[in-house]
C-alpha cells in the first residue's frame, strides 16, 4: 500500500479508534492519540523520499497527493510538534471529560494539515482543508466557553475563508479546467487565465483567514485562548501555518511562474505582494499593542501569534530569496517558540489552574522547568540573540531593508521591540513576582509534559548556532518553489549587500562573557551570600504580611497604553460587531416576508404568475 | 584604636578606605532633622565632595541616617529597614531625641534611646544639628572606618539577643521576619 | 410473476384497501402492512434497477391500453433513482415511526397509510410517462399531505393545513390547465410523445404554458415566492414526516419540474428564470432560517434553501448541473432525514419546539446529539461528508456556465447556513441542561434508522463512487432525451 | 596562534578601556553637574570608588537564580556587544591593532538586539526580587525604549539604505573615504538619533525608570553590594558603547583614542546638559516626546536617504 | 454689633432646648445634651448651610468625671464657626456616631476611641488607627501616667535630670531675668 496514503489512514483510523475508545478507558485516547501519530511518524522518517505520491481517481476528479521538499518541510513540523503535543496531552488531559472527542479531532486535524501540505491538485487541498478547520473548530469550542465569540466567529471567519478559496478554486476550473497545481501552474507560464488575479486575491484572502491577518484576524485570540493547551500548540505552531503554506503556494508557486509577458499581472502580482506584506506589518504592530495589555497569559500568546505570522507573512509576500527563507525559518522557529509557551502555559494552567496573570505569580521555584523553556522560548520569540529567534529577525530585517521595504522595516522594528513588552509580561506574570501562598501547594508539571517542551527549547539553543541545520530543509524546499542556488552557511548569516553575521564568534563570545562573570560573581564573596523569599523586600520599612500580595499585575503596561492611546481606541471587533448587528436587522426584515399568512401567500403565488407571464411574453 | 589600624592588611585598607569615601545614605526621615539633610546634601554644604549620596533602598545603603525621635510605630520600620541593609553598614543618629529622648523623654509612645535597639557608630546631638555638624559627624564615621573598627553589623549580630529583647519589649506584637546575618 | 413498475402503484393500492378490513381482526395489521409495503418497494426498486443497467429503460403500459393513449409507465435511470430514493426513505421514515405513535392517543392507523400514500404518489409522479397521470398523482401526494400536515389536533395544524390546501389548490389548477392547453395543441399526454411535439405549439401560448407549469410545480418544489406553506407544513406535521415532505414530496416537484423541462420542453427556455428563482430562493430561505427560532422551521427553511440551489443547478442545465442536482438532491434526502429524524427525539417533549429547549441535550441524548451534529456538519457542506461533493459538482457546473457572481452569492448564503446549524450545534452541547424536561429515548429501530442515514452520509462522503456513477447515468438519460423517447415511442409503434 | 593571543588581548584591553572611559564619564558629569549647581562636587574618579566599595561588601543578598544571572547578563551583553564594535578605524598606530576586535563578523541589525540582551537580564532579575517597584521601574524602561526605539530604528535605517550596507565598519569607511560624516549628509537623521540618545542615557528628563524618590530607584532597589556593582560596571561599558555607535555611524568614526575621547564626549555632553534643564517627564509624555518631532525628523532623514 | 452671630444663636436655640452664647466675632458656641447632638449637628447641616465639619475634639474633665466633646461646624457663606460643645459621662463614655453627616467624622472619632476610649456605637474602621498593639489604658486621659509609662518602657540612660527647668539654666547663663509672669508657669 502507498506509504502516504498509509500515513492518513494511520491518522484519520486512530482517530477513530481513539474516539471509540473512550468508552474502554479515560487514559485510552491519549495513548492512542500518542501511538498513532508516532507511528506515523516512523512510517514517515523510515521510508524513501520518493514514495510519498499518490493519486486517487474518484468520482471524476483526480486526486494527487505528494510530498515534495517544500512540502515535507512543512510535514516535519506537523509530525514534530504533533508528536510532542500528543506525548505532552498524555499527561495534560488526564482526568478530564471527553477525551475520547478531544483526540479524535486532534488526529483529524493533524492527518488534515499532512493531506493539505501533501495535496497536489485543488480539491484535495480544499477538502483537507475544511477537514482541518471543522475538527479544529470542534477543539476550539471544546470547553464550551464563549460558544458565540469563539465557536461561531471561528467558524464563520474560516468559512469565508474557505468559500473564497472554493470560488477561487472554480475560477480557475472554469478558466482551464483542471485542478491539478501543477497543470495549473504550467497552464500560467503558457497562457494569460482570464480570472488569474481575481483568483489568487481569493486564494490570499482564504490563507489570510487562517494566518489571521489584520482585517481577519478577529476571530484567532479566542480561539487559541479556548482551545486546551496541547491543541494550541499545534493550532498556534503549524495550523495557522497551512495559511502561510497556501501563500507560498499562491504567490511563490503560481503567481511566480505567470507569463512574464503578462506585464500587467507582473505588476499585479508585486502590488499583491506589497499590500500582503503591509497587511502583515500592520498585524505584526497591531497584534503586538494588543497583546501587552491582555492579562491572561494565553490570550497574550494568541495575540503574539497573531503578530508573529505578521512577520512569517510579510517575508513570504516579499519574496526574495532571503525574505523567504526567513519567513519560513521563523514560521518554523514559531512552531517551536510558541509550541513550547503555549505547552508550558498549559502546564501552568494543570497545575496552578490558572493562566490569568493578575492571579498567580512566583511560580519560578515551584516549577523551574517550565520557567526555563518559557524562558528559552520568550528570548527566541524577542529575537535576542544568541538564540535562534535572532537569525529569523535578523534575516527578515536585512531581507526588508535590502529590498529597499524601508517604513515596513520601522513598523516591523516597532513591533518587534512592542514584542519585548509582553515577553517580559508572561515571564513576569507567571513566574516571577512575589511568592504566594495560594501557590504554594503547585508542583512541577510531570515528566512527559516537561520532556517534550525541553527537547523543544534544547531545539531553539541549537538553532541559535547552527542555523544551518534548518537553512537545509528550507533551501531544498526552496528549490522547488523556483528560488534554486540559495546558498547559506552553518553558522553565518549575510544578506544580498555582502554584509555577514558569524554566530558562532557571538555564541562564543557570549558564552565566555558569561561564564567569566557567573565564575567572578558567584565565587565572591559567597561566604556573605544570603538567600532572602519574595517577601523580604524594601517597601520603606513596612514588612508585607504573608497574605499581602506586591506583585505589580495590573495595568501593567498603563504608560504605554495611554501614549499609544490612540492606537488601542478602535477595536475591530466593535467593527465586526456592528457589521453583524446590521446583517441581523436586515435579515429581520427579510424574514418578514414570510408573514405567517395564507392570503398574503396566495397573493405572492397570483402576483408571481402574472409578473412571470408578462416577463416571459415580453422578453422570450 | 590606634593599633586597629595599623594591623589592617593592604587589602583591608584599600577596601576600608574606599568604604569612607563612598558613603550611600539611607536617610530615615524621622522627626525635624529630615530637614538638615537637604541642606547637607546641596551646594551650600555640599556632601557629595565627601562622597556621600543618597540611596534609595536598604539594600544600596552604607548609613543609615536616623533624623530625630522615633515613636514606636516608626521603631519597628526603621529596625527592619536596618536589617535588610548590607554589611557592612553604619547609623547615625542626629539630634537629643536619639541620645536619651530629648523633649519627648516622657512621650507615651517615643523611644528614649536608640542604642538600646540597634547599634549606632555616631550621635549627633543638638536639637537638630546644622549641616556643619552633621558634616562632622559624617567626617567621624569615615574616620572610624578608616581606623577599621565601625563594625556595626558584626556588633548587632553579636549581640542580637539583647537587641531583640529590647526591641521585643517596646514593639508587642512581634512580627518580625528572622534576621538572618 | 416478474417485478414491473406498476408495483409500485397497484400493491400499496391494495395495501390501502386491505388495511381497514383486516385492521379489525388485529389492531397492529394497519402498523405492519404499510412496513411490508415499503419492504418490497426496495425489493422492486433493487429488482429494476438491475434491469435498467442490464437491458435499459423500462417502458410498460397498463392494462394494455398502449401509449400514447393507456397509462404507461416509464422507469429509466433518472425515475429509478427517483423512485428508490423514496422507496428508501419511505421505508425508513416508516422503521423510525415503527413506534413513534404509541406515545399518542391517537389511533396510529390513518397516519401509515397517509404516510404510505404520500410515497406511493410520489413514485407514482416519477414512474409514470403520462403527463395527466403525473397531475394525478400530484393529487394524491397532495391530499395526504394535508392529512398528514393537520394529523396533530389543534389549530395550529388545521392552520398549516390550510394554507398548504389554498396554495397548493393553485399549484393543481394551473398545473391542470397547463395539460389541458397541451393536450389541445398537440392531442397527446404522452411526456414522450410530447416531447416531439411541442415544436408544434405557437411560441407565446408555449411560454405562457412553461409558465403554468413552473408556477405549479414550483409551488410543490417550493420555490420562493410559491413557498409560504411550507414551513408551517413542515412544522406542523410530526416529525418523521418532516424527513418525508425533504426527501420524497419536494422531489417529487423537482422530479416534476425536470421532467417537464428536459424532456417536454427544452431547458434552455426556462432555464435562466430557474436560475434566478433558485438563486432568491435560496438566499431568501436561508436568511430566514437564521432568525427562527423554532427547529423544525429552521430545518424546514434549509430545506427550502437547499431546493432554491437544486433549482438553480437545473436551470444551469448541462449534464453536470443535473448530477449535480441530483447528488444534491440524494444529500438532501438523506441529511435532511437524518435531522428531521434526531430532532424527533431531541424534541420529543417540547411544546414550543424552540432551539432553547434543545439546551445541554447532548448530555441526555449523547448518539442523538452526535445525528444531529454530523447532519449538520453535512448539510452545510463539510468534507468528508456527502454534502461537500453535491456543493462541489454544483459550484463545477456552475464554473463550468461562468456564474460567478452566482457562486458567490451561494457560497455567502452558506455561511449563513454555517451559523444557523452551528448555533443550534452549539446550544446543545455547550449549555447546561434543563433537567426537569422529562425524556424520551429513542428505540433500536430509530437508532438503526439513523445509524444507517449516518453510515450512508459518511459512506457516501468518504467514496462518493458508490452513487456517482448511477447519478451520472440517470443525468445523462435525462439531457439526452432520445432514449426516452424512443423507447416509450416504439413501444408505441410496436 | 599569535593572532588568537592579539585578539584576546584586544579584547581585555577594549574591555578595560571602555570600563573606564565609561566610568570616569560619569564621573566627570557628576562633577560637572555639581559645579552647574555651584556645588563642589566628587572627584572625578568618585564611580571607581563608589564600584570599589560595592564590590568589598560583606554580604549579598541572593534574591534566587534570576537576579543572581542579571548583573551576568548585563555584564555579558556589554562585552559582547563592545567586542563587536569597532573602537578606531583600522590605522597604524601601534594600538591600532587591539581594536578591531570580531567587529567583522557582526553587523547594526545584530548590535541593536544585543543592546537589548542586558536590559532583558536585568528585567528578569528586577522582576525576580518581588519588589513593586522593580517591576514598575521595568515596564517604564520598557516602554520607554519603544518610545525612543522608533526614531532611533528609523536613522539607522536611513544610515543603512544610504550607505547600502548593514557593517559599521562599512559605514564608518564610506564615510572616511567620502570625507562627509553622517552627521552632515543626512543632518534630519542624525538629529532624529540624538533625540533618541537622550532617551538612552537615562537622564533627566527620561529618568523615570529609576527615580529615587517614587520607585526607590526602579529595577535595581534590590540589588546592593557585588550585583550593583557588576551592573554599574556594565551600564559603564555600555555608556561607552552608545557614545562609540553614535561616533562611528554619524561623526565618521576616530582614528586615535584622544580623538575618540573628543567625539564621544561631546556627544555625551548632549543629554547630560539636556538633563540639566530639564525636569522630569512621565512616561507617556516621553513616549510621546520621542513619538513627535524625534521621529518626524527620522522620516524625512530616511526619505532623504531614499531619494 | 454681631447681629448675625446673634441671630444665628437665636435661630439654634430656638430649634433646640440648648443654650449657648456669643463667643467673638463671627464664634458661637452652644451646649446640647449629648443625645441632641446630632440632630443639632444635622440641622445646622441641612438648614442653615454649616456644610463644614473642621475637627471634633475631646477635653478630659477628670475633676467632674465627665469628657468634653466639642464639634466645631463651618459656613462657607457666612463665615461663621458654630462650635457644639457636650459632656459625655467620663465613666461610661458613649457618644452618637455621626459619620453618617460628614464622612470624615469617621476618622476624628477613631482618633476619639483610641485616645480616649470614647465608644461610637456603629463605627466603622480599624481597631488600631495611630498606636500599634497598644494595650494600656487610652494614652490621652489625664490619669494616664505618662511619664511613668515610659520610665517604664523606655528606660532613658542614666543622667537626665528631669526636673531640671531649662529656663533656670538659660537665665543663670545669661544673667537676664525670669519675669514674674513665667514663673507660675515653672515645674514646681
Amino acid at each position: 500500500m502507498n506509504t502516504l496514503a498509509l500515513i492518513l489512514l494511520i491518522l484519520f483510523s486512530g482517530a477513530i479508534v481513539a474516539f471509540l475508545s473512550e468508552k474502554v478507558s479515560k487514559f485510552l485516547p491519549s495513548l492512542i492519540a500518542f501511538i498513532s501519530i508516532t507511528a506515523a511518524g516512523i512510517l514517515f522518517y523510515t521510508s524513501p523520499a520518493d514514495v510519498f505520491n499518490f493519486k486517487l481517481s474518484m468520482a471524476g476528479l483526480n486526486f494527487t497527493l505528494k510530498i515534495d521538499e517544500f512540502s515535507r518541510l512543512f510535514v516535519h513540523m506537523i509530525i514534530g510538534l504533533s508528536w510532542l503535543a500528543s506525548m505532552y496531552a498524555v499527561g495534560y488531559m488526564q482526568n478530564k471529560e471527553r477525551q475520547g472527542t478531544f483526540f479524535f479531532n486532534m488526529l483529524l486535524s493533524i492527518g488534515g494539515m499532512l493531506g493539505i501540505v501533501a495535496a497536489r491538485d485543488l480539491v484535495s487541498f480544499f477538502v483537507f482543508w475544511e477537514i482541518m478547520t471543522w475538527s479544529s473548530f470542534l477543539i476550539v469550542v471544546w470547553t464550551g466557553a464563549d460558544f458565540r465569540r469563539t465557536g461561531i466567529w471561528y467558524m464563520v471567519f474560516s468559512a469565508m475563508g474557505a468559500y473564497a478559496m472554493l470560488m477561487a478554486i472554480m475560477m480557475i476550473y472554469s478558466d482551464i479546467h483542471t485542478f491539478n497545481i501543477d497543470e495549473i501552474i504550467a497552464a500560467i507560464a503558457e497562457q494569460r487565465l482570464p480570472h488569474l488575479v481575481e483568483a489568487s486575491v481569493l486564494l490570499l484572502f482564504g490563507f489570510s483567514v487562517k494566518a489571521a491577518l489584520m482585517p481577519l484576524h478577529v476571530w484567532a485570540p479566542n480561539a487559541y485562548t479556548q482551545a486546551p493547551a496541547a491543541y494550541t500548540a499545534i493550532f498556534s505552531g503549524v495550523l495557522s501555518k497551512m495559511g502561510i503554506f497556501g501563500m507560498a503556494l499562491v504567490l511563490l508557486s503560481m503567481l511566480k511562474f505567470a507569463n512574464p509577458a503578462d506585464f500587467s499581472l507582473v505588476y499585479i502580482n508585486g502590488f499583491i505582494g506589497q499590500i500582503l506584506a503591509w497587511l502583515g506589518a500592520i498585524t505584526a504592530a497591531i497584534a503586538t499593542l494588543y497583546a501587552l495589555i491582555q492579562t491572561d497569559a494565553k490570550k497574550l500568546l494568541a495575540y503574539s501569534s497573531v503578530a508573529q505570522l505578521g512577520y512569517i507573512t510579510i517575508g513570504i509576500a516579499i519574496g526574495t530569496p532571503l525574505s523567504v527563507m526567513a519567513s519560513l525559518f521563523l514560521a518554523v522557529l514559531h512552531a517551536l517558540f510558541k509550541g513550547t509557551l503555549f505547552l508550558a502555559m498549559g502546564a501552568v494552567e494543570r497545575q496552578a489552574g490558572t493562566t490569568d496573570m493578575t492571579k498567580i505569580s512566583g511560580l519560578i521555584r515551584r516549577m523551574p522547568w517550565t520557567f526555563f523553556v518559557t524562558l528559552v522560548s520568550i528570548i527566541s520569540l524577542a529575537g535576542v540573540p544568541p538564540l535562534a529567534g535572532f537569525v529569523g529577525k535578523w534575516m527578515l530585517y536585512e531581507a526588508l531593508i535590502t529590498n529597499g521595504n524601508v517604513f515596513m522595516v520601522v513598523v516591523v522594528f516597532f513591533s518587534s521591540t512592542a514584542a519585548f513588552l509582553y515577553s517580559y509580561r508572561i515571564l513576569f506574570g507567571i513566574f516571577l513576582g512575589q511568592e504566594e501562598d495560594d501557590t504554594a501547594h503547585v508542583k512541577e508539571a510531570p515528566l512527559s509534559m516537561i520532556l517534550p517542551m525541553v527537547v523543544m527549547a534544547l531545539l531553539l539553543i541549537a538553532l541559535g548556532t547552527y542555523p544551518g541545520l534548518l537553512f537545509d530543509p528550507i533551501a531544498q524546499g526552496m528549490t522547488v518553489l523556483g528560488f534554486e542556488n540559495v546558498t547559506w552557511q552553518m553558522t553565518v548569516l549575510s544578506n544580498v549587500w555582502g554584509n555577514t553575521v558569524n554566530l558562532m564568534y557571538i555564541s562564543t563570545t557570549i558564552g565566555v562573557a558569561f561564564v567569566a562573570a557567573l565564575l567572578f560573581l558567584t565565587l565572591k564573596g559567597r561566604k556573605g551570600s544570603r538567600n532572602v523569599g519574595t517577601k523580604d523586600i524594601s517597601t520603606s520599612g513596612e514588612i508585607p504580611l504573608e497574605h499581602e500580595n506586591l506583585t505589580y499585575q495590573l495595568d501593567f503596561f498603563k504608560p504605554f497604553e495611554r501614549a499609544a492611546s490612540p492606537l488601542y481606541r478602535r477595536k475591530m471587533t466593535k467593527i465586526y460587531d456592528d457589521l453583524s448587528n446590521g446583517l441581523d436587522a436586515l435579515f429581520d426584515f427579510t424574514r418578514k416576508i414570510y408573514t405567517g399568512n395564507g392570503q398574503t401567500y396566495a397573493l405572492y403565488v397570483v402576483i408571481f404568475l402574472v409578473a412571470l407571464l408578462i416577463y416571459v411574453q415580453n422578453t422570450l | 584604636m590606634e593599633t586597629k589600624k595599623d594591623s589592617q592588611t593592604i587589602a583591608e585598607y584599600i577596601k576600608n578606605w574606599s568604604r569612607k569615601h563612598s558613603l550611600f545614605v539611607m536617610a530615615y526621615g524621622t522627626g525635624c532633622g529630615a530637614i538638615e539633610i537637604p541642606a547637607t546634601m546641596t551646594s551650600r554644604y555640599d556632601a557629595e565632595r565627601l562622597g556621600i549620596r543618597g540611596a534609595a533602598t536598604p539594600r544600596q545603603a552604607d548609613v543609615l541616617l536616623i533624623t530625630g525621635y522615633l515613636a514606636t510605630k516608626t521603631l519597628k520600620r526603621v529596625i527592619r529597614v536596618y536589617e535588610q541593609m548590607q554589611d557592612p553598614k553604619y547609623v547615625i543618629a542626629f539630634g537629643s531625641c536619639t541620645i536619651n529622648g530629648g523633649m519627648y523623654y516622657d512621650s507615651y509612645n517615643t523611644i528614649n534611646v536608640l542604642e538600646k535597639y540597634i547599634p549606632v557608630d555616631v550621635y549627633i546631638n543638638g536639637c537638630m544639628p546644622r549641616p556643619e555638624a552633621v558634616i562632622a559627624g559624617f567626617k567621624q564615621l569615615q574616620d572610624k572606618i578608616a581606623r577599621g573598627d565601625a563594625d556595626n553589623g558584626t556588633r548587632y549580630k553579636e549581640n542580637l539577643d539583647w537587641y531583640r529583647a529590647n526591641q521585643q519589649q517596646v514593639i508587642k506584637n512581634w512580627r518580625m521576619p528572622d534576621y538572618n546575618w | 410473476m416478474s417485478i414491473t413498475p406498476v408495483h409500485y402503484i397497484a400493491v400499496p393500492l391494495a395495501a390501502a384497501f386491505l388495511i381497514p378490513i383486516l385492521s379489525k381482526f388485529h389492531k397492529e395489521t394497519a402498523r405492519i402492512i404499510p412496513g411490508l409495503v415499503f419492504s418490497y418497494f426496495l425489493v422492486i426498486s433493487f429488482v429494476l434497477m438491475r434491469q435498467v443497467s442490464n437491458t435499459g429503460i423500462i417502458s410498460e403500459t397498463i392494462a394494455g391500453w398502449r401509449a400514447p393513449w393507456g397509462i404507461n409507465l416509464v422507469f429509466g435511470y433518472f425515475s429509478g433513482f427517483f423512485a428508490t430514493l423514496m422507496s428508501v426513505i419511505g421505508f425508513l421514515t416508516w422503521l423510525y415511526s415503527y413506534r413513534f405513535k404509541l406515545v399518542d392517543s391517537k389511533p396510529a392507523m390513518s397516519y401509515y397509510i397517509l404516510l404510505m400514500m404520500l410515497v406511493t404518489g410520489s413514485i407514482g409522479i416519477v414512474i409514470t410517462g403520462d403527463i395527466f397521470n403525473m397531475f394525478v398523482f400530484l393529487e394524491i401526494v397532495a391530499i395526504s399531505a394535508f392529512s398528514l400536515t393537520s394529523f396533530y389536533p389543534g389549530r395550529d395544524g388545521a392552520e398549516a393545513a390550510f394554507k398548504y390546501l389554498l396554495i397548493a389548490s393553485f399549484s393543481s389548477f394551473l398545473i391542470l390547465l397547463a395539460v389541458l392547453l397541451l393536450y389541445t395543441q398537440t392531442g397527446t399526454l404522452n411526456i414522450a410523445e410530447l416531447s416531439t411535439k411541442v415544436h408544434l405549439i405557437p411560441q407565446s401560448l408555449k411560454l405562457t404554458i412553461l409558465v403554468m407549469f413552473v408556477v405549479g410545480l414550483g409551488i410543490e418544489s417550493e420555490l420562493f415566492p410559491l413557498n409560504g406553506w411550507a414551513p408551517d407544513a413542515y412544522s406542523q406535521a410530526p416529525a418523521p414526516v418532516g424527513a418525508v415532505f425533504a426527501g420524497v414530496v419536494v422531489k417529487g416537484g423537482i422530479y416534476a419540474t425536470m421532467r417537464v423541462m428536459f424532456t417536454m420542453f427544452d431547458i434552455n427556455e426556462m432555464g435562466q428564470i430557474l436560475l434566478i428563482l433558485g438563486l432568491i430562493t435560496t438566499i431568501i430561505a436561508e436568511v430566514a432560517a437564521i432568525k427562527q427560532t423554532q427547529v423544525k422551521r429552521m430545518l424546514a427553511y434549509s430545506s427550502i434553501g437547499q431546493m432554491g440551489v437544486v433549482m438553480m443547478a437545473i436551470g444551469i442545465g448541462t449534464e453536470d448541473a443535473v448530477f449535480a442536482a441530483l447528488f444534491m438532491m440524494f444529500n438532501h434526502a438523506i441529511i435532511k432525514g437524518l435531522l428531521f429524524f434526531s430532532t424527533g427525539f431531541l424534541l420529543h417533549n417540547s411544546l414550543t419546539k424552540t432551539i432553547a429547549e434543545m439546551k445541554g441535550v447532548a448530555k441526555k441524548f449523547p448518539v442523538l446529539s452526535f445525528m444531529f451534529a454530523l447532519g449538520s456538519f453535512a448539510i452545510v457542506g463539510l468534507p468528508p461528508f456527502s454534502g461537500f461533493w453535491s456543493k462541489l459538482y454544483f459550484l463545477m457546473a456552475a464554473a463550468d456556465a461562468k456564474l460567478f457572481s452566482m457562486i458567490a452569492l451561494v457560497l455567502a448564503v452558506s455561511i449563513v447556513e454555517i451559523v444557523y446549524y452551528f448555533r443550534v450545534v452549539g446550544v446543545m452541547y455547550y449549555h447546561q441542561p434543563d433537567e426537569s424536561l422529562p425524556t424520551k429515548q429513542p428505540g433500536l429501530n430509530a437508532y438503526f434508522v439513523m445509524g444507517f442515514l449516518a453510515a450512508l452520509i459518511i459512506g457516501v462522503g468518504v467514496y462518493p463512487d458508490l452513487i456517482t456513477n448511477f447519478l451520472h447515468a440517470a443525468a445523462y438519460e435525462l439531457t439526452h432525451k432520445t432514449e426516452y423517447v424512443q423507447t416509450v415511442l416504439t413501444q408505441f409503434v410496436r | 596562534m599569535e593572532g588568537l593571543a592579539i585578539k584576546i588581548l584586544g579584547a581585555v584591553i577594549t574591555t578595560i578601556v571602555a570600563f573606564a572611559v565609561g566610568m570616569t564619564y560619569g564621573g566627570i558629569t557628576r562633577k560637572l553637574t555639581a559645579r552647574v549647581q555651584n556645588r563642589v562636587g566628587p572627584t572625578i574618579f568618585q564611580n571607581f570608588i563608589d564600584l570599589l566599595k560595592l564590590q568589598s561588601k560583606k554580604t549579598n543578598i541572593y534574591h534566587g537564580v534570576m537576579g543572581h544571572f542579571a548583573p551576568m547578563w548585563i555584564i555579558t551583553a556589554a562585552i559582547t556587544v563592545l567586542m563587536f564594535i569597532p573602537v578606531l578605524h583600522p590605522g597604524t598606530a601601534w594600538y591600532n591593532s587591539w581594536f578591531p576586535n570580531l567587529s567583522f563578523h557582526g553587523d547594526l541589525i545584530f548590535l541593536l538586539y544585543m543592546m537589548v540582551f542586558g536590559s532583558l537580564g536585568m528585567a528578569l532579575g528586577a522582576g525576580q526580587t518581588g519588589n513593586p517597584n522593580s517591576a514598575i521601574g521595568v515596564t517604564r524602561g520598557l516602554s520607554q525604549m519603544v518610545g525612543f526605539e522608533i526614531p532611533f530604528v528609523l536613522a539607522l535605517v536611513a544610515l543603512m539604505v544610504q550607505y547600502q550596507t548593514t557593517s559599521i565598519q562599512d559605514i564608518m569607511t564610506v564615510q572616511r573615504e567620502s570625507g562627509v560624516w553622517m552627521m552632515f549628509s543626512n543632518p534630519f537623521s542624525f538629529l532624529a538619533a540624538l533625540f533618541a540618545s537622550l532617551g538612552m542615557f537615562r537622564y533627566s528628563p527620561f529618568d523615570i525608570v529609576g527615580a529615587p524618590a517614587e520607585l526607590a530607584s526602579g529595577p535595581v532597589s534590590e540589588f546592593g553590594g557585588k550585583y550593583l556593582g557588576t551592573m554599574m560596571s556594565g551600564g559603564s561599558i555600555f555608556a561607552f558603547i552608545k557614545l562609540t555607535l553614535y561616533v562611528d555611524l554619524f561623526l565618521g568614526g576616530a582614528y586615535s583614542i584622544p580623538e575618540l575621547l573628543i567625539k564621544t564626549f561631546a556627544l555625551y555632553m548632549i543629554p547630560v546638559f539636556y538633563g540639566w534643564v530639564n525636569p522630569r517627564y512621565r512616561t507617556e509624555q516621553a513616549i510621546r516626546y520621542f513619538w513627535g518631532w524625534p521621529t518626524a525628523l527620522g522620516v524625512i532623514g530616511l526619505l532623504i536617504a531614499i531619494f | 454689633m454681631l447681629e448675625q452671630e446673634q441671630a444665628l444663636l437665636s435661630q439654634v436655640t430656638s430649634a433646640f432646648p440648648v443654650k449657648g452664647k456669643v463667643m467673638r466675632n463671627r464664634r458661637v458656641e452652644v451646649w446640647a445634651e449629648s443625645t441632641t447632638v446630632s440632630s443639632i449637628l444635622m440641622y445646622v447641616k441641612n438648614q442653615m448651610g454649616y456644610q463644614h465639619l473642621n475637627h471634633i475634639t475631646c477635653i478630659d474633665r477628670i475633676e467632674d468625671t465627665k469628657f468634653q466633646l466639642v464639634y466645631t461646624v463651618f459656613s462657607h457663606q457666612t463665615k461663621m464657626t458654630l462650635f457644639v460643645k457636650t459632656f459625655i459621662d467620663r465613666n461610661a463614655p458613649v457618644m452618637d456616631n455621626i459619620d453618617h453627616i460628614w464622612d470624615q467624622a469617621n476618622t476624628y472619632e477613631r482618633e476619639l476611641r483610641e485616645m480616649y476610649g470614647i465608644q461610637f456605637p456603629g463605627l466603622v474602621g480599624a481597631q488600631e488607627f495611630i498606636l500599634e498593639d497598644w494595650d494600656e489604658m487610652p494614652p490621652m486621659r489625664r490619669d494616664f501616667k505618662t511619664e511613668e509609662y515610659s520610665e517604664k518602657t523606655f528606660s532613658s540612660l542614666p543622667g537626665r535630670e528631669n526636673t531640671q527647668d531649662v529656663r533656670e539654666t538659660i537665665s543663670t547663663r545669661s544673667g537676664e531675668e525670669i519675669p514674674d509672669f513665667a514663673k507660675k508657669y515653672s515645674r514646681d
